[in-house]
């Protein structure tokens, strides 16, 4: 049973000041204080006086030619920097000093995991290369987060110089081959020439990335410059005809995806102990080495559309 | 073999400096290129030669493209601003 | 410091010093592309370095030839891989750096970055 | 094997997979995904953490098939698996928080680029958590710095692209360096896995050969991550960053970024080189001087500021120099203090961010200290939310900071060389912290006249109005109030997991 309270008496309850504080009433105006309070004057020209001179003392302050102190402070600065660089070298030299000799076989590093890798990479792993087995069979984390590095660098280039939804004369402004000679018949004969020889060329480094030195990555950076020279000598309408930015997002998604699971399969079943149950077929076959192969061909196409991508993206900034 | 590590670390050396200290922007990015060059013979004598092959395609290529168009990019922005656009030689 | 023991192994000194100019380069050059260069430079050194442990004299890249899998034959892969790796972290960090320069040119109309910061503070706030 | 043990393996994973996922989604999917995806791994890592406090051990999950010196493999702890929730709480928290401002400030073709930024790093900080590898980490160390640079320069105005590049030049020195710490680590040692490594290092420390490098190394990696968490000398780019990047990457970078380093570093001081060693070898003593000039100038600049965003920033300098200055006493005491302070600064700092943005929303958008005036009345949660969080970092007793600081003071006491300095410098930096944070409460809760408020017409905003953010501040003042109030198990916890860390 809650009886009606007055509104006097309502008004003196702590609930309803509580409430009035909430509402950003100051209850102890004229209670408290002795005298009421100045005014405090926000006239507009105050304020802008007060931003004015702050803005001519941060001028004042940084105007550097004329403002000696700050110029010392500058030297300073980079006289204390030069000399870090000086006393870090010198402090790198006297370490390298006490180390082992170069090129000598026993130094800690020549140890039983290099043993093993050279001894056993060929049955473990099947790769002829024990580079490309190490690097995508042994130590395939680190290689994971390193295609995941490229992906997320292209995103940030994405981020800075693609330009969605623009004014036409404004995309223009910034696409710099409008200012080049078009149609180059040098250039032109000699991209005929070059360029299926180069893409041919990263195509077999790719695919022969287990048998000899290269793989995924040397061979994608090939054929992104394969790519680069082509539009180069044809200009941007022919290379969009195959090459889009929706082509690179399906593409890189779907060899990362690829990748990710593959290596999800081959973690999880390597840390539970099962089989993996892929073959690893016969050494020096180009259809061998299991996932290595199928990871060389992610790891590539991942590249080549990075390495076109950023291209395009500092030319044109979309596609 | 042992000398010829020798030169080319030498060559690294200057190329190095000669960057920093140089005053035109192409010059430092061509001196560039030819570091990253020198490095990838260097791959070859240390026998790495997946590194090589990278080192090649991406320090001496695409890096080094990427810096030209930067250069381009930048350099067709002074003219821009300029609006004078007689030479077209880059 | 051993003064012996650093011509002995002259590669890696030449890194640890093309180290401190690539380092010195980031850190000082008012430049941005040069800055630029430097991080490279830097990251190359490191991979030199890196890659001198890995190298045996005598012994041949570590590609199976022949059968023959004797740890005698080869020198250590693992430096490889892994500078095989930094590879591609270098470039990618060089393409975003690259690209905020040319945000930052379009912007600012200059490449001194002391001179943008400077603009800045004189704004204000 | 039980298969809770394969979900640390799973967090990674997943969020790895989520980042190209966000590719290929327009902007609102994207936001969904890395919601969910961000909620399944709290839940992942809460099971993991229920499992090792069941255990009471840490396991060795290996990734691929081959065991320990020759494959990769994750190490997972009770310390491990507490840092990964909390780290997953915030994230979520602060994603939620930030909702209207990412919207309003981000360009809407560019929004699932935002989130492909999330992820990775998101699956970094896992990665730096749980990885027991050195090269490993190097990698996602640069994730991470990759990653946190596309979050501060999302947002796309002049002082986001300068700071961006200051913040990437930085970084790029510290990973330099780290690269270069690691190269010696594995000449010396031969290995790159963490516990192998130290058990080649106790051997050379045994025998005394190689140690003048050792030395070396040891300064390498610490002055390399300390330049990549923002140390004092080496803040620069750190207000600018902070102070205009849209708010959840504000508030990500604050408070789980740099920490992502210092837990990086702690492992290789715990499970890399040994503890001892690292006691014996002086570079703790520099981080202990730089921790305690960084509390003092880090709270000086942030006196002196009057944008509200750069103020907490500045702040977060000052916390940063008490999180070194707790490895500088090099006991178990001030690595327990140091390790709850990463709690408790995350915690509190990305309440902040929150809260000021809040206040903001309700002073037109304005981040001048005159504008805020009266704004605790305007939108009354941020305003209680921004009080929590600047008690709490004053160290008033209740919240989390109070704890932090009590741990920090017992350390102190502890060791007997540091402790003048240190407890001068924490009472020193309380006072001043005490004088920015109080100056901005007074302000917020000082009645604007009415005459002004008709003039500006300021919005009032209630909870209604954004139900995202009140929910993720209501949360935050729990998790405040949570850590503040119950400490001890929290501790406990964390004296077992450093325990079982080395």
């Amino acid at each position: 049973m809650s009886k009606k309270v007055s509104e006097e008496k309502y008004k003196k309850t702590l609930t309803y000041r509580l409430k009035q504080w909430l509402d950003g009433e100051d209850l102890f105006t004229g209670t408290v204080e002795m005298k009421p309070q100045e005014p405090y004057k926000v006239d507009q020209a105050v304020s802008e006086q007060r931003h004015e001179e702050k803005k001519r003392l941060l001028e004042q302050i940084y105007d550097i030619e004329h403002n000696p102190e700050m110029r010392i402070f500058n030297k300073i600065y980079r006289l204390f920097a030069f000399l870090f660089c000086i006393f870090l070298v010198l402090m790198l030299l006297t370490a390298v000093s006490n180390l082992p000799t170069v090129g000598s076989a026993d130094r800690p590093v020549n140890n039983e995991v290099a043993k093993r890798y050279i001894e056993n990479g060929l049955q473990e792993t099947g790769a002829v290369n024990i580079v490309t087995g190490m690097i995508l069979d042994y130590r395939a984390f680190d290689t994971l987060g390193e295609s995941h590095v490229l992906f997320v660098a292209t995103c940030t280039v994405l981020i800075l110089l693609r330009e969605d939804k623009k004014k036409k004369a404004e995309q223009n402004q910034n696409n710099d081959r409008l200012y080049e000679p078009k149609n180059d018949v040098i250039l032109q004969t000699v991209a005929k020439i070059l360029v299926p020889p180069i893409v041919i060329f990263g195509i077999y480094v790719i695919l022969c990335g287990h048998l000899g030195p290269g793989g995924g990555f040397s061979g994608g950076a090939i054929i992104g410059a394969g790519l680069i020279l082509y539009q180069n000598a044809f200009g941007f309408h022919k290379t969009e005809r195959f090459f889009t930015a929706k082509t690179y997002k399906v593409l890189s998604f779907s060899a990362l995806a690829c990748y990710a699971l593959s290596k999800c399969y081959s973690f999880y079943t390597g840390a539970n102990h099962l089989e993996s149950g892929i073959p690893l077929g016969t050494p020096g076959a180009i259809l061998s080495s299991g996932l290595i192969f199928v990871l060389n061909i992610c790891v590539g196409i991942v590249v080549a559309g990075t390495m076109y991508t950023f291209y395009v993206m500092f030319r044109k900034g979309g596609y | 073999m042992q000398v010829f590590m020798k030169i080319l670390l030498g060559f690294l050396l200057v190329c190095a400096i000669s960057v920093s200290l140089s005053k035109k922007l192409l010059n430092s990015i061509l001196i560039f290129m030819s570091y990253s060059l020198i490095m990838s013979i260097i791959w070859i004598l240390l026998e790495s030669p997946d590194l090589a092959i990278t080192e090649a395609a991406v320090g001496a290529g695409i890096t080094s493209v990427l810096f030209f168009v930067t250069l381009k990019k930048i350099q067709a922005m002074i003219k821009s601003e300029n609006e004078e656009g007689e030479d077209k030689d880059e | 410091m051993n003064l012996a023991n650093l011509f002995n192994n002259y590669e890696e000194a030449v890194a640890m010093i093309l180290f401190g100019i690539g380092f010195s380069n980031l850190l000082l050059q008012k430049n941005l592309i040069k800055k630029i260069i430097g991080l490279n430079i830097m990251d190359t050194a490191v991979y030199l370095f890196l890659a001198l442990k890995g190298y045996i004299e005598g012994r041949k890249a570590p590609i199976v030839v022949n059968g023959v899998q004797s740890v005698e034959a080869y020198i250590n892969p693992i430096p490889s891989g892994l500078v095989l790796t930094g590879i591609v972290v270098s470039v990618s960090v060089t393409a975003l750096m690259l690209s905020l320069t040319i945000r930052l040119y379009r912007r600012y109309h200059t490449l001194d970055l002391d001179e943008i910061s400077t603009r800045l503070k004189k704004e204000g706030l | 094997m039980e298969f809770v043990q394969n979900f640390p393996f799973f967090s990674i994973i997943l969020s790895l997979f989520a980042g190209p996922l966000c590719s290929i989604l327009n902007g609102k999917w994207a936001k969904r995904v890395n919601l969910a995806v961000i909620t399944i791994i709290l839940a992942m890592s809460s099971a993991v953490l229920a499992f090792t406090l069941r255990t009471g051990d840490s396991y060795v999950y290996m990734m691929g098939h081959f065991p320990a010196p020759w494959g990769n493999e994750i190490r997972v702890g009770m310390l491990e698996a507490l840092m990964a929730v909390f780290f997953c709480l915030i994230m979520l928290l602060c994603m939620i928080g930030g909702v209207l401002e990412r919207e309003r400030e981000i360009e809407s073709t560019k929004q699932n680029l935002y989130y492909i930024m999330v992820n990775l790093l998101l699956s970094s900080l896992l990665a730096l958590i749980y990885t027991n590898d050195l090269f490993t980490a190097y990698v996602f160390v640069e994730i991470n710095t990759i990653s946190a640079c596309g979050l501060i320069m999302i947002r796309q105005n002049g002082r986001t692209f300068e700071a961006a590049i200051r913040y990437m030049i930085m970084s790029l020195l510290g990973s330099g360096m780290l690269l270069l710490g690691i190269c010696f680590l594995y000449d010396l040692t031969g290995h790159l896995l963490m516990s192998n490594i130290k058990e080649q290092v106790a051997i050379l420390n045994a025998s005394g050969q190689y140690h003048m490098p050792l030395l070396i190394t040891v300064g390498l990696i610490s002055v390399g991550i300390a330049i990549k968490s923002a140390l004092f000398p080496f803040h620069a780019w750190l207000p600018d960053a902070y102070g205009y990047s849209t708010l959840s990457s504000a508030a990500i970078l604050s408070s789980l970024v740099s920490k992502g380093y210092i837990f990086l570093l702690v492992k290789i001081f715990y499970r890399v080189i040994g503890f001892d060693i690292v006691r014996d070898s002086k570079i703790i003593n520099v981080l202990f001087v730089f921790g305690v000039i960084g509390m003092i100038m880090g709270s000086i600049s942030a006196i002196k500021e009057s944008n509200i965003r750069r103020m907490i920033a500045y702040s977060s300098v000052a916390q940063i120099g008490y999180i070194y200055m707790g490895f500088g006493f090099g006991t178990e005491l001030g690595m327990i203090a140091s390790l709850y302070h990463i709690i408790s600064h995350a915690a509190t700092k990305s309440l902040l961010f929150v809260a000021a943005s809040g206040i903001t929303d309700a002073s037109g958008d304005s981040t001048d200290f005159f504008d805020l005036t009266g704004a605790g009345y305007r939108n009354k949660l941020a305003g209680i939310a921004f009080t929590v969080g600047a008690l709490s970092m004053v160290g008033f007793p209740l919240f989390t900071g109070f704890i932090s600081k009590l741990l920090f003071a017992q350390a102190a006491v502890d060791s007997y060389h540091k402790l003048l300095p240190a407890l001068i410098a924490l009472a020193v930096s309380t006072i001043l912290n005490t004088v920015y944070f109080m100056k901005t409460v007074i302000r917020i809760y000082t009645p604007e006249k009415r005459e002004v408020l008709a003039k500006k017409q300021y919005q009032v905003i209630t909870m209604k109005d954004q139900k995202w953010k009140s929910a993720a501040l209501v949360c935050f003042i729990a998790i405040n109030l949570f850590f503040g109030l119950y400490s001890e198990p929290v501790v406990g916890l964390l004296e077992r997991g450093l325990k079982i860390f080395a």
